[in-house]
């Protein structure tokens, strides 16, 4: 089939979840209780505010992750052309892995793959 | 060491404290206001300091209170019991230890508790386990007439 | 050499001649469409209580038990005795939550593992969309299901669903680029993103013999990182429930919990059916060199059973792990990554380049 | 010496992002709830909140006889059922001058290493389940369950046997006691490889572990930290050693000590000592007189005279401590259970803080707090 | 350098020991005789409890429908929870004097705490433990039984001799 069906797909992952939310809420039944809709938090009420600014551990990898990423990206085209391109595909690549290796190497000397 | 060579060893840090052999540990009876500085002292005994509180806890005599600290120098494995007796029942304040044995917080907190014995500088004296507005249960003139069903004895 | 008995290109193209032949061509392809859209929501569905299902009985076994045995034989129907159970159940409304995100992340999880298994190679001859950047597409898409996970956890308006989105979060882009590198080798090996061509490419012997040894690492890593992607023990960090209750899907109820649940073995069947399209040979019987005579025996087994033995070899492996280790914690989980997993995968793949140009694999 | 005073340092914010663990948690084993301060995954400061369960059992043993306060101390530490039980014995029988039959003191020392065992076992499994590997759970029921099929063959019950009674035992035991011990000691020392593969080797388990929650001797000396807890930190506290009670003097067993204080040191000393148990267990069984008295001649009524008494054991989790105030009645006074988990919780803070919140789980297992003990 | 071999050297360590515990799993899947799984209604007709398990307290009824509860009270006494009620009537025996008897032994399961004193206390060796263990009721006051069967009497004493 060609790449249009994906459309397809994606309309039939939106039945699927859409129509069992829909049937689950028509044949589920329902009850009030004050206490109920109340977020978990093993059964005692939060205290203070939820969404804050939250740990910067998190997004410190995600900004590694970004400029990592994105080589990779362009690693595939590579991938697919190596063997027919021959050894100049090869020795351009090695000098590309170097340096995505002393990018590595940078953060992880500057203790950017530390936790905070 | 034996306990009359350590009951001798506590009499002369602890002049105004009482020492004798009680039915199984040595015994110290202090008055309240001195229980601090006794406890100091014994904490820091020359040769033995007592360094591990084991247990403290407290008993209503409807006329007065007791607080027994036992404890245990980890050195020498001997065991001391501290004791002091608190008369004034209604308003029974006593210096913390907490600051000795940072265990004592913990069962000064639950001595509070039960017993309504405040603890002088103590840093958090909150009640352990039970609601603010409840009495003190383990005084003997505790009444609870909704929880709690007297057997015929 | 290989018997095209089973191949399912006879029928499909079969049903395809038939449908044009008898109504016009929009209608044909429309109600192909159809045909497939409703094949693949029974495979899925079937295929998600299988999955959870088996995963029940593996562990069960596992820890010296019995596993469901109440609902039909062998407690066969307890997985649809429960979905049902779970249609069943009022769908809560927290207070406070980002009702729109909160309504919206099962979809987007949903949406991410369906469409990646529309590309893969189930058989000889019966792919949904063989695209020639299949890989890719499927990396693609499949990642998108992060974006389910941190909108779950963020519009939860719960402290363990926001602390365990934020995990999943930075566990799973960081275990991308080792299931990148590792998928790429093959890619280098194979000359193609196109699975169809790379399950080809493995006719006479599948990469992770043919890539020796460095191919087997390959594996290995990708194997790792595919577990970490998918959130599962041991690195379920997203939802450990000692310290998270349930992470980010704390305050889903009723089907949209069951989402959240079907996706994640949804997801365990797609990197393990990846794994063994790109590892395994996928569809291709075991050929072992000159062997005449046992090629030809294998030849016989279809090219389904291969490729669901092969995929189901890999999702035991996954659960034999899950199964057996301690959770790891959120720094080694890093650690594990960025100072091991990519390091290692990085080399490993400039490697299997310079065999790959010099043909010194089988 | 008293210049570098520990001490248990909070230090609350207004702008704290506290997360409540408990009362309803899969990890707090029991109803504890800890008030955790959050900074991203990093703990700021813990407070337990304790008392959900407190059933004023001290109160409660005012109004009873001593035989009758047995029944209520097998549910304060419902896993060392037993020793608890042997503690309020052992006090009442010092207190009146009994001398307890020998083959009771063996008996009751067998049942000490077997509850400590099924204990440790239990905790073995919590453990595991609490880094998140469930099926260790499984594999240490599995074994404990050999050890409650033993007590409930003697006592009839599988958990709280009130077995003992001030002077001796309810009953004898049964006639293949001591068979049953050796055929399970013979069945536990093969599956004790599997623990060992399983957990104790495994590197992840290592990386949560090691180095996590250090707790020096003197913080475990200062906080009252006893049982396996307090000697993974060296602090030689074992009772068994330190006050010999029972027949424990007459035995050939060492205490385990561990100097480097942190998660991985606890669990070792409660692997240990399952071994020790297990040879403990052959030697009682050996030792042990095959005929005699189980009860010693009591009073129907039991009195004890005027005074004070203390009595120490240690259980699986530590020193319970069982103070007795008597008036010469027939009910005590004043009856305090000093108990071995009240110290260890509230250490939790002092060895969690700046550690992440996955390592506070791990920690609080380590601890292996069992909840009834501390409300009471 | 050394840096560079513990890094791999951690690996293997830290692989093999990731092995050693699959096997360990690996080995108990691969045996499912080691299943240790009670199916609990099904094997009813095998269940076979210790001869001490404490089920619950009964009385000990021989064929003539008689017990030996003279209703003396005094596991009323050692009861710690009041799970034991002793209701008594005066009865005339042969001799026409009116003698203390039971009337009712009420027996509250639900707050029995199974700690033996009363079995332990009987003068008369009256009660004793029934195996039955399956006490699960829909009410709560199903849980207080009466302990001596409707009509039964007191078993005459040997005479004395």
């Amino acid at each position: 089939m060609s790449s249009e069906s994906l459309v397809l797909f994606f309309v039939l992952a939106l039945v699927l979840v859409g129509g069992a939310i829909v049937f689950s809420s028509l044949v589920a039944p329902r009850s009030f209780n004050h206490e109920k809709f109340e977020p978990y938090e093993c059964g005692i009420p939060t205290e203070g505010p939820t969404w804050i600014q939250f740990s910067v551990g998190y997004y410190l990898f995600a900004i590694i992750y970004l400029v990592f990423d994105v080589e990779t990206v362009f690693l595939f085209p590579w991938a697919d052309v190596m063997k027919a391109v021959g050894m100049r595909a090869f020795i351009e690549i090695v000098v590309f892995f170097f340096i995505l290796g002393l990018g590595l190497l940078y953060a992880w000397k500057k203790g950017a793959l530390k936790w905070v | 060491m034996e306990n009359t060579e350590l009951m001798e060893l506590i009499t002369k840090v602890i002049p105004y404290g009482t020492v004798s052999q009680g039915s199984q540990y040595p015994e110290v009876i202090v008055p309240a206001g001195k229980l601090h500085d006794a406890a100091e002292q014994l904490r820091n005994l020359e040769g033995q300091p007592f360094d591990y509180l084991i247990n403290m806890t407290a008993a209503d005599f409807t006329d007065k209170f007791t607080v027994y600290y036992h404890m245990e120098s980890t050195q020498a494995h001997n065991l001391v019991v501290l004791k002091a007796d608190i008369a004034d029942r209604d308003n029974a304040v006593v210096e913390t230890v907490s600051d000795i044995w940072v265990t004592a917080e913990f069962f000064e907190r639950e001595v509070f508790d039960l017993f309504g014995i405040r603890f002088k500088n103590h840093p958090d004296l909150r009640r352990l386990f039970l609601e603010d507005d409840y009495g003190f249960p383990l005084r003997k003139d505790f009444k609870d007439e909704v929880n709690i069903i007297e057997l015929p004895n | 050499m290989i018997l095209d008995i089973y191949s399912f290109s006879t029928l499909t193209g079969a049903i395809d001649k038939g449908l044009n032949s008898a109504m016009a061509p929009w209608l044909a392809t429309l109600l192909e469409f159809v045909i497939v859209g409703v094949v693949f929501l029974i495979f899925y569905a079937l295929l998600g209580l299988f999955l959870v299902y088996l995963e029940r009985k593996v562990c069960a076994v596992i820890q010296n038990r019995i596993g469901p045995n109440r609902v039909g034989k062998w407690g066969l129907l307890q997985t649809i005795a429960d979905l049902i159970k779970l249609l069943m159940k009022e769908l809560i409304p927290i207070k406070n939550a980002d009702g729109f995100l909160f309504n919206l992340a099962p979809f987007i999880v949903i949406i991410a593992s369906f469409m990646a298994i529309a590309a893969l190679p189930f058989a000889k001859g019966l792919q949904a969309m063989d695209f020639n950047i299949g890989i890719f597409y499927v990396m693609a898409v499949s990642s998108l299901g992060v974006i389910g996970i941190l909108l779950a956890g963020w519009s939860s308006n719960s402290k363990y669903s926001l602390i365990g989105a934020m995990r999943s979060g930075a566990q799973i882009i960081s275990y991308e680029l080792s299931v990148g590198l590792s998928l790429l080798s093959i890619v280098i090996l194979s000359g193609s993103m196109q699975l169809s061509t790379i399950v080809q490419s493995q006719a006479d012997g599948w990469w992770i013999f043919k890539g020796h040894i460095l191919a087997f690492i390959s594996f290995v890593i990708f194997l790792i990182a595919s577990t970490a992607e998918t959130n599962r023990g041991p690195f379920d960090l997203a939802e450990a429930e000692s310290e998270l209750t349930a992470g980010f899907h704390t305050e889903y109820s009723g089907i949209k919990f069951a989402f959240f649940f079907l996706a994640e073995y949804m997801n365990m069947f797609i990197v393990a059916a990846i794994g063994a399209t790109l590892f395994l040979g996928g569809w291709m019987p075991l050929h072992i060199g000159h062997w005449q005579e046992f090629n030809n025996i294998m030849d016989y087994i279809p090219s389904v059973v291969w490729f669901f033995g092969k995929t189901f070899f890999v999702i035991y492996l996954i659960m034999w792990f899950k199964w057996t280790f301690p959770r790891l914690r959120i720094d080694q989980l890093l650690n594990l990554e960025w100072k091991y997993l990519l390091p290692l995968s990085l080399i490993n793949t400039v490697l299997i380049a310079f065999i790959a140009l010099m043909g010194w694999y089988f | 010496m008293s210049k570098d005073v520990i001490k248990n340092i909070i230090v609350k914010d207004d702008e704290d992002y506290i997360i409540n663990m408990g009362p309803q948690h899969p990890s707090t084993h029991g109803v504890l709830r800890l008030e955790v301060c959050l900074n991203g995954e990093i703990v700021k400061y813990v407070i337990p909140h304790i008392g959900y369960i407190h059933r004023g059992i001290e109160k409660m043993c005012e109004a009873d006889t001593y035989k009758q306060i047995i029944h209520l101390t097998d549910r304060m530490d419902y896993l060392s059922a037993h020793m608890n039980n042997e503690a309020v014995c052992l006090a009442v029988e010092n207190a009146l001058q009994v001398e307890v039959p020998e083959r009771v003191q063996y008996i009751r020392a067998i049942l000490d290493e077997l509850n400590r065992l099924a204990s440790h076992q239990l905790w073995w499994s919590a453990f595991g389940m609490d880094l998140g590997a469930l099926t260790t759970f499984f594999y240490g029921l599995r074994d404990r369950e050999k050890i409650l099929a033993i007590f409930e063959e003697s006592f009839g019950s599988r958990l709280l046997h009130s077995f003992n009674t001030p002077g001796g035992l309810m009953h004898d035991v049964h006639p293949n006691f001591q068979k049953h011990i050796l055929e399970f000691v013979k069945y536990f020392r093969k599956k004790l490889p599997d623990y060992k593969n399983l957990l104790t080797d495994n590197v992840i388990f290592h990386n949560r572990t090691k180095g996590v929650g250090v707790m020096s001797p003197e913080t475990a000396i200062a906080f009252g930290v006893t049982g396996p807890s307090g000697r993974g930190s060296g602090f030689a506290c074992d009772v068994r050693k330190v006050a010999p009670y029972g027949v424990y003097d007459q035995l050939d067993f060492k205490q385990v000590l561990y100097s480097e204080g942190d998660s991985f040191a606890r669990y070792q000393v409660r692997m240990d000592e399952m071994e020790e148990s297990l040879n403990l267990l052959e030697q009682l069984v050996a030792k042990m007189p095959s005929e005699g008295d189980f009860t010693a001649k009591m009073k129907p009524i039991i009195k004890l005279p005027e005074g004070e008494y203390y009595e120490r054991v240690e259980t699986a989790r530590g020193e319970l401590g069982v103070f007795i105030v008597s008036k010469g009645e027939k009910y005590p006074y004043r009856m305090r259970f000093r108990s071995p988990n009240f110290s260890n919780l509230f250490v939790l803070n002092t060895l969690s803080k700046g550690l992440k919140i996955a390592d506070l789980v791990a920690i609080s297992g380590s601890l292996d707090l069992v909840l009834p003990d501390i409300d009471r | 350098m050394n840096s560079v071999f513990k890094y791999f050297a951690d690996i293997v360590s830290g692989v093999r020991s990731l092995c050693a515990g699959m096997r360990v799993t690996g080995k108990y899947f691969l045996s499912p005789g080691e299943i240790v799984t009670e199916q609990y209604p099904e094997n009813r007709a095998t269940l076979k409890m210790e001869d001490r398990f404490k089920g619950e307290v009964i009385m000990t009824h021989d064929e003539n429908n008689q017990h030996n509860c003279n209703g003396c009270g005094i596991c009323e006494l050692n009861c710690p929870n009041g799970a034991i009620e002793i209701i008594t009537k005066k009865e005339a025996d042969e001799t026409g004097k009116l003698v203390r008897s039971i009337d009712k032994h009420v027996y509250h399961l639900s707050m029995c705490t199974f700690c033996e004193l009363c079995i332990k206390s009987c003068p008369s060796n009256a009660l004793e433990w029934g195996q039955n263990f399956e006490h699960a009721v829909f009410d709560r006051s199903k849980l207080t039984k009466v302990l001596n069967q409707p009509g039964s009497t007191i078993k005459k004493k040997e005479a004395k001799s």
